[in-house]
């Protein structure tokens, strides 16, 4: 039991840092330039799409990965040209509304582009399989990478923002549009560095992912709203912030899976905590968010207004 | 103030138009205009409710389906029950909302912008997967009603027709309704608050109480709305609640304008229409809803009836 | 009994201390200015007299009521009532709906559902009165957003008005005012004396000292000095802190 | 489509897409198609449309008659269901409809079809409401109800002597019933249960569970992408070594995405593409041949209901005598893809069932694959509370 405990723990983590890879580019684009993008899941599946495509073409999963962040930066470019420049001053109404659109566009084109079947892409043979944790417990290799590039994007992003030039422009952008544009920066260019960025951030986790999950045109969709959750509940414009949050929120999604029904027949006799536990289980995450909001209403690292 | 004679004119013609339409489906041998009629009166009531708080009191809602769900269980859960008259679930469903609606207003509007559309949202979705593990009403699979609501113990609505008026005659009472709230004392207080939170404390408002008095109104509104599409469905499921339904019905208010009660009517029949027709187009078309979604967005900012008041 | 005392009042963000242990008494009727450099506190001062942002303690006492913890709706209710430094109002309702709606707040529950509200007399005859005293009852229907900045500036002066206030806290009324429209707004402070308590800030020292009864000197959130203005000008220790802190304004103050 | 038609149509934009106008004197058959064909789960209803219109591409005139067929998408949202299919039986008047893949939707669209005297053919979505109590005389169902499927796993973990299962399914209404379903035919024990989230992407902490548990199989209903996820990483876990039971899992419209990561998983099923029957091979010949792709059961069930429409109205000789043609219906006057067919008093069909096993063909292709028989004309459990008067 306490192996077990220890195990659901550490997948708790993991799927937690997988959320944060899924939201690391939402942070960003949302914590800095203010800018609700619900076409954040589309560009992540797109992502997804890219890699299972170039790894075909190049048989190699790795190449497919590296061609798709250059592509994601691109698809990032063009969505920021075409659109969302011209949204950056809209209230949050036009913003939500007009990435839904794009959220309809992209998902019917990539239906279009690769069909509606499920797709699939090989992980390289030295990845796959499994290491021996404790007993008859095993745990995926490929995982292992994932939290490895989790951590690695969380690191980066944070070095990123709080050690380099760019990132202190980042920093005073986020404060105060007017003063940034006062140094001399040019913010719109600025801005659509930052988004393309996002962009190819959504489409590495997008890729990533590609071996371990389903890539179908719902992906997108199952991942917006936990993205948003976590970003939220980390407070706004801080990737400290969407980090603990995401950990937060896949323990308490994955503890309370494993562990609630057993807590809960404690309490109550055994056909009412199953019932509540199913009643429970998919709202936790929701009821997490919820809490955390009536507590605290700007997130739990976000600026108290 | 000069707008207001012409859209008494449009609204006046637009009722008109829904008064008539059974004639007209009668005259072209068309029934099934008045059932899709039916469905964008259900609509067009919820969609007057989400612009009441957004339009209005600035609150931009994404979990306005979480209503249409509690209006259509209303309907459910009583006829389960033997309880069959519509009053009484039209009673049931604006109580139902009443109470989700100030418990997740008083803690949603601790919140602010994007902090309110997300924690909206997540309460609707609470109240998806509450219906969805409701395994007594099908779970997912929703409940088909064997009858829709009666009137004084008599099953008059299974005639479309009649149907269709009563959704009808809701709408008109509830559009009348929400003019007066927005023109009254509250909607003043309301439409300030939208306007300047700060101003309206500084002369003494606290705009709490007005915000969450709205939330709660807006969502009595929308919870009408889903008795009428349980009724026009005969079907009840917790698909009522998906997330995309909320956003739909934020889509339906801006494409009408928002802070236009008129328009946001306008906005259901047209979003509806257009969503019928493009499906008959293409089977991709969410592809060209899309697209015509973002170029409403990006260049009319007071939705379709915005484009219609500048070339007049 | 005076209508305001302030004891000990204090805020500070982080380690700066914008308001530390303040004392001040403002007697009834009186026209009573705040004056002090830039950074001084004084705008954090009315913020927390009106109730806006809330303070680490001390003590506001008004018309012998404890104000500490009130919310500022509750304030204005009391009887205190404040413009802001930069412009607040309805940009997308007309001036005499901007008035009115702050009559609306002290007149009866907004919790009216049905009858118009555009169509009470007593909320547009009272939201006339104070835009014609402001003098810009002939700007009563247009939008307010359309208003000039210095209009803008003499319809906050009317809502403040229209809620009543024993006290009325003026964050530099005349900012950006023009001389007529600044003339204009000195002679309706002039015509509140002795019906209304005011409490001003303003950099226009001529303005200051042709209209205060007594001033006081806000340095460093702490109030080094109070009396008649002739006293104040006089003062080596204002003289002091203004040649210090601000030599600009330091012309104004010797005169 | 008669001239206020068309004005009407004009006049609100939603007129449907209806072909010329046909002789009134010849008399025609209308078939209403209604699939899910956008979203997520589009691939399924794609099937299903691509099934039927193969036989009706094969059959020519349906039933001899000048057929027109109207395809419609129902989005995977019951209401928008419903009403499409009242338009379908309203205002196109179409003589039968055939749909849909979703159970919620048959929920929906059930009772405006039934109602309006149109015929209802399920060519996937079979739930017990509608084989017991609610059964209606114009409503049929080409696949199997609901429950068999698992079944068919229940009896095939009962067969083998496990006395540990470990049942894994969704928090929904499919994934209860389906676990039911299996205890229905299996009386071991149990070593856990666990409903997971709608649309999980993780299944690390169930698969722990698993592994901590060691059961004798596993057995899993997780349709669609869940079902890609939960395959892909039971596989990449190490958890081979337990035998993979499932239903709607691991099936021809996920296979593409799961590949062999599912090798030499179970399902049950009514068929599979390797069913040794010269219609079968046919079948999966023409289809492959035509979309490129292996058909699932969706695309055979599809098939066998235009069949089954075909040679009920041969028999009847026409549409326009309902009673005649359900008569016909009911004797299932087609030879089924799958063998053996015919349908129970509850318009359910009573038919063989298989456990398969996913095997990667010749061609490279990753299909199920019969492994033995597992029911032999096996009736539904709710045919004895249907009374259809």
């Amino acid at each position: 039991m306490t192996n077990l405990f220890l195990l659901q723990l550490l997948n708790g983590m993991q799927f937690g840092i997988l959320l944060f890879l899924i939201a690391a580019g939402l942070t960003l684009v949302f914590g800095i330039m203010d800018f609700v993008n619900l076409a954040h899941g589309v560009i992540y599946m797109v992502g997804a799409y890219l890699a299972v495509t170039f790894s075909q073409v190049t048989g190699s999963y790795g190449l497919g990965l590296l061609l798709t962040l250059p592509a994601t930066l691109m698809v990032g470019l063009v969505l920021e040209i075409l659109v969302f420049r011209k949204l950056y001053d809209r209230p949050h109404l036009d913003q939500v509304l007009a990435t839904f659109g794009l959220v309809m566009i992209i998902s019917e084109a990539v239906e279009m582009i690769w069909g509606s079947a499920p797709l699939s892409v090989e992980i390289p043979q030295f990845l796959s399989g499994s290491v021996p944790l404790i007993g008859p417990l095993r745990y995926p290799v490929f995982r292992l990478v994932v939290i490895g590039a989790g951590l690695l994007t969380a690191l980066g992003l944070w070095l990123v923002i709080t050690r380099t030039r760019i990132g202190m422009r980042l920093r005073a952008g986020a404060a105060n549009r007017n003063m940034i544009a006062a140094l001399g920066v040019d913010i719109r260019s600025l801005f659509t560095i930052i988004f393309a960025f996002g962009a190819m951030l959504a489409g590495f986790a997008g890729a990533m992912v590609a071996p371990i999950l389903t890539v179908d045109p719902g992906m997108g969709e199952s991942v917006l709203i936990l993205a948003f959750v976590v970003i939220v509940i980390g407070g706004i414009g801080s990737v400290k912030g969407a980090f603990a949050a995401a950990i937060l929120v896949g323990l308490v999604d994955t503890l309370g899976r494993s562990f609630g029904p057993i807590l809960l027949r404690a309490i109550m006799d055994p056909s009412a905590a199953s019932q509540a536990g199913r009643v429970l289980a998919p709202m936790l995450v929701y009821i997490l968010m919820a809490i955390i909001l009536a507590l605290r209403p700007a997130g739990l690292f976000g600026a108290k207004s | 103030m000069r707008i207001i004679p012409t859209r008494a004119w449009a609204a006046t013609a637009l009722f008109t138009a829904f008064a008539i339409l059974p004639f007209l489906a009668d005259a072209l041998d068309d029934s099934y205009l008045v059932v899709i009629a039916t469905r964008i009166i259900a609509y067009a009531i919820a969609a007057l409710a989400l612009d009441l708080i957004l339009g209005y009191g600035g609150l931009v809602s994404f979990g306005h389906a979480a209503y249409l769900g509690i209006g259509a269980y209303s309907v459910a859960i009583l006829s389960r029950a033997g309880i069959t008259d519509l009053g009484l679930h039209l009673a049931a469903a604006i109580a139902g909302a009443a109470i989700f609606a100030t418990i997740t207003g008083a803690i949603s509007l601790r919140t602010k912008g994007i902090y309110f559309i997300m924690i909206t949202l997540a309460f609707a979705q609470m109240g998806y997967f509450f219906f969805v593990s409701l395994s007594a009403y099908g779970g997912d699979d929703g409940v088909t009603l064997a009858q829709r609501s009666t009137l004084f113990g008599q099953p008059v609505l299974e005639s479309d027709r009649a149907l269709y008026y009563t959704a009808f005659a809701l709408l008109l009472g509830l559009y009348l309704l929400a003019v007066a709230i927005t023109r009254s004392r509250f909607g003043r207080v309301l439409t300030g608050t939208r306007e300047n939170p700060v101003r309206m404390r500084a002369i003494g408002f606290s705009p709490f109480r007005y915000q969450l008095t709205a939330f709660v109104i807006s969502g009595c509104m929308a919870a009408v709305a889903g008795v009428m599409l349980a009724n026009q469905t005969n079907y009840v499921s917790p698909a009522f609640m998906d997330w995309h339904r909320s956003g739909e019905l934020v889509v339906m208010v801006v494409f009408g304008g928002v802070g236009n009660l008129l328009g946001a009517v306008a906005g259901a029949t047209v979003a509806l229409l257009l969503e019928e027709w493009l499906s008959i187009l293409t089977e991709h078309w969410p592809l060209l809803f899309g697209v015509i979604l973002v170029m409403v967005v990006l260049y009319s900012r007071d939705g379709l009836s915005g484009l219609f008041r500048r070339r007049t | 009994m005076s209508l305001l005392e302030v004891r000990n009042l204090r805020k500070a963000y982080g380690a700066l201390k914008v308001t530390d242990d303040l004392d001040l008494t403002v007697e009834e009727g009186e026209i009573h200015a705040i004056i002090g450099p830039n950074g001084a506190g004084k705008s954090t001062l009315i913020a927390q007299l009106s109730g806006e942002s809330l303070s680490d303690g001390g003590s506001v006492r008004f018309a012998d009521a404890e104000m500490m913890g009130m919310a500022m709706h509750r304030r204005v209710r009391a009887g205190i009532s404040r413009s802001f430094q930069i412009t607040s109002i309805l940009p997308g309702f007309t001036a005499l709906e901007n008035v009115a709606t702050a009559v609306q707040a002290r007149t009866g529950s907004s919790f009216r559902f049905f009858s118009p509200v555009d169509q009470e007399n007593r909320l547009n005859d009272q939201a006339l009165e104070a835009l014609d005293r402001v003098g810009i009852a002939d700007r009563a229907f247009f939008r307010a957003g359309s208003l000039s900045h210095g209009e803008k500036r003499q319809l906050e002066l009317a809502i403040a008005l229209a809620t009543r206030p024993r006290l009325l806290l003026l964050d530099e009324p005349l900012a950006g005012t023009s001389g007529q429209e600044a003339e204009r707004l000195v002679e309706v402070m002039h015509s509140l004396r002795g019906q209304v308590t005011l409490v001003l800030i303003e950099h226009d020292m001529a303005a200051v000292f042709s209209l205060a009864d007594r001033v006081s000197v806000l340095v460093y959130g702490q109030i080094i000095a109070t009396g008649p203005p002739d006293i104040i000008r006089a003062d080596p220790k204002v003289r002091q802190a203004y040649l210090g802190e601000e030599s600009a304004g330091a012309g104004d103050v010797a005169d | 489509m008669t001239h206020s038609r068309k004005l009407l149509a004009a006049l609100v934009a939603t007129t449907m897409l209806t072909g010329p106008a046909a002789a009134q004197d010849q008399e025609t058959l209308k078939i209403g198609l209604i699939f899910t064909l956008s979203g997520p789960a589009a691939v399924l209803g794609e099937m299903g449309r691509d099934g039927f219109l193969l036989a009706a591409e094969q059959i020519g005139d349906i039933g001899g008659l000048n057929t027109e067929i109207i395809v419609v998408d129902d989005e995977q949202k019951p209401d928008i269901a419903a009403n499409k299919a009242r338009e379908l039986v309203e205002r196109d008047e179409v003589d039968i409809v055939v749909g849909p893949i979703f159970s919620n939707i048959l929920g929906a669209i059930q009772k405006p079809v039934t109602d309006s005297g149109a015929i209802l053919i399920s060519p996937n979505a079979g739930t017990s409401n509608f084989a017991g109590a609610d059964c209606n005389r114009n409503f049929f169902v080409t696949s199997y109800q609901n429950d068999q499927m698992h079944e068919v796993m229940g009896a095939y973990a009962q067969e083998q002597g496990y006395d540990n299962v470990f049942l894994l399914a969704p928090n929904y209404q499919a994934g209860k019933d389906s676990l039911a379903g299996f205890k229905n035919s299996y009386s071991g024990g149990f070593a856990g249960e666990i409903f997971t989230q709608l649309g999980q992407l993780d299944y690390s902490a169930e698969l722990a569970q698993i592994a901590a548990m060691q059961p004798d199989a596993v057995f899993a209903f997780m349709p669609g992408g869940m079902g890609v996820n939960l395959v892909k990483q039971y596989r990449q876990a190490g958890l081979d070594t337990i035998p993979f039971l499932s239903a709607f899992t691991v099936d021809e419209s996920t296979l593409p995405a799961q590949q062999d990561a599912a090798l030499g998983f179970f399902a049950g099923s009514n068929w599979a593409p390797d069913t040794d029957t010269p219609e079968s091979k046919t079948f999966v010949a023409a289809y492959e041949e035509k979309y490129g792709k292996v058909p699932a059961t969706y695309a055979m069930q599809a098939f066998d209901a235009a069949n089954l429409i075909d040679g009920a109205i041969r028999e009847a000789g026409g549409v326009q005598d309902k009673d005649a043609l359900i008569a016909a219906l009911e004797t299932a006057p087609f030879t089924s893809v799958r063998g053996d067919f015919s349908f129970g008093p509850n318009h359910y069909p009573i038919q063989d069932f298989y456990l398969t096993k996913v095997v990667q063909r010749e061609d490279g292709q990753f299909a199920t694959s019969i492994v033995k028989k597992i029911f032999d004309d096996y009736a539904d459990n709710y045919v004895s509370d249907c009374d259809m008067g």
